[in-house]
């Protein structure tokens, strides 16, 4: 039988077995000497070697077996390590439009707009490195104000702020309501402190 | 006798497959198709599988009551008027004829396949290697574009608008409450940054010195957290300054926070 | 980056795969378009083929995959005995037949070629993954539309749809024999019961 047949029936047979291919079952099947297998299975060995296939051939013990070739290791990790995706959630999202419209901006006023908490959807963006600190402003208590980050910008494949969308209205709801007394506007100042008390309870 | 009818009825897919055998085994063609002969031959073979108690799919029966309407339509004599000329007659196996050739097509792509499926057994796969040598820690990125974020920000004016326009109409002492848990959020933070125990006169926490309502929120949020034991306050005269000072129970919330889950909504796509 | 490493990558991903592996997952991986990954599968299959070696690439819908050689297999039925999947029934060839050339097709469509009720038959081709569920008709009822999967091409060994054969073809070779002028009208088969029972046994 032609070498080349024989080589050809071995690349098959190592590729179904999977485990080292003993030389000694190969002869047996051919019912020729294992020095002619072991010749031939060092000849494809060679081949795959100077090829830089993909896959090589690995002798053990008088036995071989079809392995992948090690420089290619960190291909097939890729391959193998499927990638998590996470979206930000409607409350993330909207936090990060408000601190990008409005700004410097701090944590009040975006609550103040939300009309709810945002400390943790806060922390989340700055782990996230979206949102980063600023400072503080001048104003009494000294709140922090936060801003979005160059990772933002990256992010969402903004060059620059001026590239955010123009979104219609905004002024309406960002712009102009964001103060607490203009929310309650007109009654925000004739509030006693007796409604005041009974509305906590 | 039973037995030979069950292995029978095993190959015999349908009525259709039934009939076609019937035709090329008594070299009909299936264009001329003599419906008497195997009509008799279709319902005497069914009748003798009802008997053998075989299950019968009643599909079968109905296509033994279509070859008999077909067999009697073809014995109403034909009138050769004027009217009623060759080409205008219909014959009434055209149906049964136009849906067998369509069988047989769809019969002779099977054994095509069958064909095909032999073939390709002759290469074998192999089995996937244990790809848990090769998991590494999950790369995570963040699903973010222009887009989304533009429409999630656009949803939230809407909804915000319309709130707006609710709360304008109504709902005062909800919009007070809201105020006076951000105070309080504030306050805390406040106190936050400050060394413990240090005292701090009350009229620090007021942004807005000139603002009646503020004083009166940040008045109404430090009784709040006076009595959930987060500050303690000490005012040395009348109308004197009030001294605060955060306890240990400063940051115990009693307001609902937005949960973790909200924050960030975990998703896994391969 | 070279096309060699590449093809050498796409060696290693494949064989450790198994499965058909999917060009855009190679090209995500090297940040490539993916013409470029089907084109140094497309080489690959080429020097497999050329050189008669033992493995050869498959293609199955823009997806490669190592398989052994055909002309390899009874050297490897001697080494062992290959899982073989197991045969399709002549109702599910028939049907499948009908779904792979008719498709997207409802179930009625079908019941209405073959003369009789397929749901089993159905659900036994969609457990085997050779056909799937495609989405529903806009017609009244909106019936559910039916077609072939990948694991239809790969285990019928078509590269894409377009490689079925034209119906023309196959209807050609059935209907020769069946002209009408070929019949010497009565004198075909007189055929009793008794022989066809004879032909059971």
């Amino acid at each position: 039988m032609a070498n080349k047949t024989i080589k050809s029936a071995i690349e098959s047979m190592m590729f179904v077995w999977g485990e080292p291919l003993n030389i000694k079952d190969v002869a047996d099947i051919f019912d020729v000497d294992k020095k002619e297998i072991y010749e031939c299975c060092k000849e494809l060995q060679e081949e795959y070697e100077q090829d830089g296939r993909g896959i090589v051939i690995r002798e053990v013990n008088k036995s071989f077996q079809f392995v992948t070739r090690k420089e290619n290791r960190e291909f097939i990790e890729r391959l193998c390590t499927p990638v998590r995706r996470r979206r930000l959630s409607q409350s993330a999202l909207e936090t990060l439009a408000i601190v990008a419209y409005k700004q410097p901006v701090t944590k009040g006023e975006i609550e103040a707009i939300r009309g709810i908490r945002c400390d943790r959807v806060m922390e989340g963006l700055m782990d996230k490195n979206l949102i980063a600190q600023l400072g503080r402003t001048d104003t009494v208590g000294r709140p922090i104000l936060y801003g979005t980050t160059d990772e933002f910008l990256k992010q969402f494949e903004f060059e620059s702020l001026k590239d955010l969308p123009p979104i219609e209205d905004i002024e309406g709801v960002i712009f102009e309501d964001d103060e607490p007394t203009v929310i309650i506007d007109g009654v925000a100042g004739q509030i006693s402190l007796e409604e005041l008390k009974k509305d906590e309870d | 006798m039973v037995m030979s009818y069950r292995v029978k009825l095993n190959v015999f897919e349908g009525p259709f497959d039934l009939l076609v055998y019937l035709i090329e085994h008594a070299r009909m063609s299936i264009y001329d198709i003599r419906i008497s002969e195997i009509t008799k031959q279709y319902v005497e073979y069914v009748h003798q599988m009802q008997e053998a108690n075989v299950n019968l799919a009643s599909e079968f029966l109905l296509l033994a009551s279509e070859l008999l309407e077909i067999k009697s339509r073809m014995l109403l004599p034909r009138i050769n008027t004027e009217e009623n000329i060759e080409d205008r007659y219909e014959d009434p196996r055209t149906e049964l004829v136009e849906k067998l050739k369509e069988y047989k097509k769809y019969k002779a792509i099977a054994s095509m396949l069958e064909e095909r499926l032999e073939e390709s057994a002759a290469s074998q796969e192999k089995p996937q290697e244990d790809l848990t040598e090769y998991t590494n820690e999950q790369d995570e990125y963040l699903v973010l574009d222009s887009p989304s974020f533009k429409k999630a920000f656009e949803d939230f004016l809407q909804r915000k608008k319309k709130l707006d326009e609710i709360r304008a109409h109504h709902v005062r002492t909800g919009k007070q409450r809201m105020t006076t848990e951000i105070r309080i959020s504030n306050i805390k933070d406040f106190f936050k940054e400050i060394p413990a125990g240090e005292r701090r006169n009350f009229m620090e926490l007021i942004e807005k010195k000139e603002d009646k309502y503020d004083i009166s929120v940040t008045f109404a949020s430090v009784l709040q957290m006076m009595k959930e034991k987060r500050l303690g306050a000490e005012q040395r005269r009348l109308f004197g300054d009030i001294e605060l000072y955060a306890t240990e129970n400063l940051m115990d919330d009693v307001v609902p926070d937005e949960t973790p889950e909200e924050v960030v909504n975990g998703e896994q796509d391969n």
